[in-house]
């Protein structure tokens, strides 16, 4: 592995890493509203959550840009305060993200409405309130589609494209995560060699997350047998 | 005292039930498959959305959010939490508790859970199960508990040992026990109080002698007759009878 | 009916284009644009096009290369012009000519990027990275750049303000209201710009007679309002 | 005749079981919660795993995929299929079957399960569920039937219908049934053999005389001694009993 | 909404649906035997089921090239066959579907991991075989799940982008779909309106396949309490 490419994984997988581990409590509390609360506009919001996956990556990168550029709302709040998104790998992880954020949304939606709610009820009739209830059996019993949530979410933002580049340009080091590499030797007549070869790291990284996921699943599921 | 009147409807079904239990014996709710008997628990311990009070020693309980109730109970289907072990089971209610009257290791012993405690409730036999989900809802320390056929699938002598430390229970800590069972010898064991539930509302109030059927003492045995000192309503001759 | 590949970037200019040839030919042209790294690919993979017009010579190398290209039809097609621009909104002093004493990196600020096509496969960053370095800037400005997937995204990086310069196409600082131009680069510091077109192997009988209107006069003033210049 | 021999590991617990049944009568299987009742009846009814056989007439039915066993099972709990409503449930084993002499209006009469039928079992009470899964067992036509606790959420009431219809099945139909149940006296009006288990084993087979308890005439009745005239094992005196 | 918006639209709408529908099945497939079936190179397979979903859709798209075009393996049998699908809507269908597929997978795999497995053994000491059990038990039992799945595989494919265009160009009225015609609309300069009219587009679609999905679920538990 060339020391590009050995940059490129290590980037990949901060990105990625921190768009699912970020994301993952913003899906619950969005899986949480469109799974559990009744109101006018729910399906409204529900549609909303699915935006970034019926519009082209690149349109998101842009609408990324129009909100979190310097110019931008949140952007100019956040320039103030010296956060910078774009052009930076934090900004890499917001786009692939958003990216991935509908695809979290959607496991740990699936996951929540699995779970019993008479199992829930139980606990609060054991006098457990709603975090208590919420830290200790729905989300445990969630779990599976937790984790579910975070290999799809990690899986999704390792292979985005479009959002990133368009958001946060392709800065070898800050940005240029595998996909980015993978274009740019796939662009260039006789890089398929080279985007074979990224190609693979990616796919090796996914086995990693799975076989990682696999493996917490049955700890998970060990720990309770001890504790 | 306890105070309780309910008003619900589900589905087809209208519940609407009002009786009054004392605040420390076990009151009885006797009555066919499908009067509401579950019902009526659920009410009680459930989230607030029909009519109706439930009042505890004056206070009504359904202005508490269910967690804060303070109320003990054995479902009809245990309930446990499947992704803990029978002793997590056994502790959450605890935990979450301010008192310790009950104590942990008593109600292991007397429910004789103990090889059980290590173990997950999907590996448990029907009986098992009962018996850590009598042992959760005892050890949340409640102030009223409610328990839906907690012996039905136990046998005659896990149960004749599990019916005395109830006894000692409502005895010694003055709690309230709103008890549903279909089998009359136990209800007539355990209970100071009777309801009788019939199609959602309640069709007869009062003491142990309401239930049909009799117990008594066996005062002699002469070759295949035996001869009993029966309490209770007393059986016709010529009647087939079963003893217990 | 004609189908013709070309690359993204002279989106507008072809439609308009073949609506002038359909007006007067009655025939039907339609387009597919994409990136010509891709439009190359998809040739060898047998796409059912007539005619490629590619924005950079590499892909049309390739596409020979790969035998999907009629041997003799490749025509040099269009030439542009490569421009720093500078959003609207920093008011910048145009140069006129862009000389190795410009002061790029005086003009980023102290964390401020240059936005370009990726050189690494944007033609219009390749000839960025051409004219950079004869100027003799490219090292001290290579770690600033950031490299956008195509011509559009480096120029909306810059109309947005996100990055304080671009090196575009002058036909794309034309067009875009958001952004100003901040200096020219000499035709010199760079290979010539040019779009080569050529018929592909399975053209259609008729395709040879789209591929001379495209050199016509009636298109060549079309490209020229798009600022096309002629090919070198 | 049923011949069982099942041998199972389940975690901690060793299941080695070997029985006989009649061919057209009720076994009960009696024994202590977690003695491995359910177990041997999920062993027979199941996914062939573990060594043994279970002979009828003959015919090993370990060796037909479960699905081709023509076995009823009632379990403890009702496992009846949530999307659909009771009388799919019902009629899912008998479109399957190419019998018909369990009929399904003689079901749904003796369960009394006619105003349920358009229902869905998440909203049945206990009872109710247990009744239509009995139900759905009979009609699927069996050569033997499985009975996990059928009637233990079932009132008094409701158990005296269903238990003289059990019985006129296994008259009428030869059908071999195995039936779990802590209930002694529901065991000894069905049964025609009993097999007692313990640990995972049998510790004894035999006649209902096996079970404890007594049952039979009242002869007479002067104040409030009761004589009664027993068959089985005498009461010792000075116990309580309960008649019922 | 202009002629070639509606064609865009409906090209979508034809696209994704087929994407969709036809990925059902195989969904069902690939997440039953990575559920439900043990075998050495299960977690293989299931990264390969992810692959999509890690590598830049570009990269699919030249992977579908070159299996798929005419001088591909497969592409070449399919031509004999008179079977066409490099640069058609098919293929368009073709290219959004694989990348939507892993979504898919994931969803029904969750779904099926939900079912309780003592309904099935209930259903087969009731007589009813493999196929009976799957159809008359799991599948329904799983339902919620199997649309959770053609919506997100809907919305998926309908905003591919990158493999669309690449696998099947992009060609107005014949693989033009949303995302390539808003991809197209920002090429031009000012084409920010239009590209913004056919996001919402996009939206409404999606917004219109969720209510669908909800009254499906509605219909089908009405269903089952009538029978
Ligand atoms: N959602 C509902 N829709 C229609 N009927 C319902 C609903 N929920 C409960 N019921 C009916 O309410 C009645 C009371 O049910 P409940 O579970 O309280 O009975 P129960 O007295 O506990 O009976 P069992 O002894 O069989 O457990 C039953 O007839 C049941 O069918
Ligand atoms: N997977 C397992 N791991 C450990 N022990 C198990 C497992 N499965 C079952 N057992 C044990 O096997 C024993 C037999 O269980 P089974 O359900 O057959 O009991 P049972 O006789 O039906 O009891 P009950 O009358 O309470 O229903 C129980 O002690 C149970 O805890
Ligand atoms: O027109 Mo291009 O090939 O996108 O620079
Ligand atoms: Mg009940
Ligand atoms: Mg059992």
């Amino acid at each position: 592995m060339s020391a590009l490419e050995a940059e490129a994984l290590w980037l990949s997988l901060i990105v990625a890493g921190r768009a699912a581990l970020v994301g993952l409590p913003l899906a619950i509390v969005a899986a949480w509203i469109v799974a559990r609360c009744r109101f006018p506009g729910r399906t409204l919001i529900d549609a909303l959550l699915h935006a970034p996956l019926v519009l082209p990556p690149v349109v998101v990168g842009f609408a990324l840009l129009l909100l979190f550029g310097v110019q931008g709302p949140i952007g100019a709040l956040l320039d103030k305060a010296g956060i910078r998104l774009v052009f930076t790998s934090t900004g890499a992880s917001l786009a692939a993200g958003t990216m991935a954020f509908p695809l979290m949304v959607r496991a740990v939606r699936q996951a929540l409405e699995a779970v019993d709610p008479r199992l829930e009820e139980a606990a609060r009739g054991l006098g457990a309130g709603f975090w208590d209830r919420l830290f200790t059996i729905t989300l445990p019993l969630a779990a599976p589609g937790l984790i579910a949530a975070l290999v799809i979410g990690f899986a999704a933002a390792l292979g985005e494209f479009g959002a990133v580049i368009t958001f946060a340009a392709n800065v070898p080091g800050e940005t240029q995560t595998l996909p980015l590499a993978i274009y740019s030797a796939l662009q260039v007549p006789g890089g398929e060699r080279i985007a074979l070869r990224l190609a693979l790291i990616s796919l090796s990284l996914a086995v990693a997350a799975l076989l990682l996921s696999e493996w917490l699943l049955r700890a998970m599921r060990r720990e309770g047998r001890d504790a | 005292m306890l105070d309780v009147a309910i008003r619900r409807r589900l589905g087809g079904f209208a519940l609407e039930a009002a009786f009054t239990a004392p605040s420390d014996g076990v009151t009885a709710l006797f009555g066919p498959s499908g009067a509401g008997k579950s019902s009526i628990l659920a009410a009680i311990a459930g989230p607030t959305t029909g009519e109706g009070h439930v009042r505890l020693d004056g206070r009504d309980l359904l202005a508490l959010p269910p967690e804060r109730r303070r109320i003990g109970i054995v479902h009809q289907d245990s309930r446990l939490f499947p992704h803990m072990t029978v002793e997590r089971n056994l502790r959450y209610g605890l935990r979450r508790s301010d008192r310790s009257g009950i104590g942990f290791d008593e109600v292991v012993e007397v429910l004789a859970i103990a090889p059980l405690l290590s173990r997950r409730p999907a590996t448990l036999s029907g009986g098992e199960r009962q018996r850590a989900a009598i042992g959760r809802a005892l050890l949340s320390q409640p102030d009223l508990l409610l328990m839906d056929e907690p012996l039905a699938a136990l046998d005659g002598g896990r149960k004749a040992e599990i019916l005395p430390f109830l006894e000692t229970l409502k005895a010694r800590f003055r709690l309230p026990i709103l008890y549903v069972t279909h089998h009359v010898g136990e209800a007539r064991r355990l209970a100071d109080h009777v309801v009788l539930i019939a199609e959602g509302r309640v069709v007869a109030e009062g003491g142990p002698e309401l239930l049909a059927g009799a117990e008594g003492e066996v005062v002699g045995v002469e070759g295949d007759l035996v001869t009993i000192r029966v309490s209770g309503p007393l059986p016709r001759p010529g009647s087939h009878v079963t003893l217990t | 009916q004609l189908r013709v590949f070309a690359a993204a970037s002279l989106t507008e200019a072809m439609q308009e284009a073949g609506r002038a040839y359909t007006a007067r030919t009655k025939e039907p042209v339609s387009f597919s644009f994409a990136s010509s790294g891709t439009i190359a690919r998809q040739l060898e993979g047998g796409a059912p096009a007539d005619l490629f017009v590619s924005a950079d010579a590499e892909s049309m190398d390739y596409a020979v290369a790969k035998g999907s290209i009629r041997p003799g039809t490749r025509r040099a097609l269009l030439g542009n012009s490569l421009v720093l621009v500078a959003p609207m909104a920093s008011r910048a002093k145009p140069v006129a000519m862009i000389d190795g004493r410009f002061p790029l990196l005086a003009r980023l600020g102290p964390n401020g990027r240059l936005a370009v096509g990726d050189p690494a496969y944007v033609p219009a960053g390749r000839y960025a990275e051409q004219a950079l370095t004869k100027l003799g800037l490219w090292r001290a400005v290579q770690p600033r750049l950031a490299r956008a997937e195509n011509v559009r995204a480096a120029l909306a990086l810059v109309s947005r303000g996100e990055a304080p310069l671009g090196i575009v196409y002058a036909t794309d600082a034309a067009l875009d209201k958001g952004v100003a131009l901040a200096g020219r680069f000499p035709a010199a510091s760079h290979a010539p710009i040019s779009y080569p077109m050529a018929l592909t192997t399975r053209a259609a009988p008729t395709a040879p007679r789209f591929a001379r209107f495209l050199l016509s006069a009636q298109a060549r003033a079309i490209f020229a309002r798009y600022g096309f210049t002629p090919p070198k």
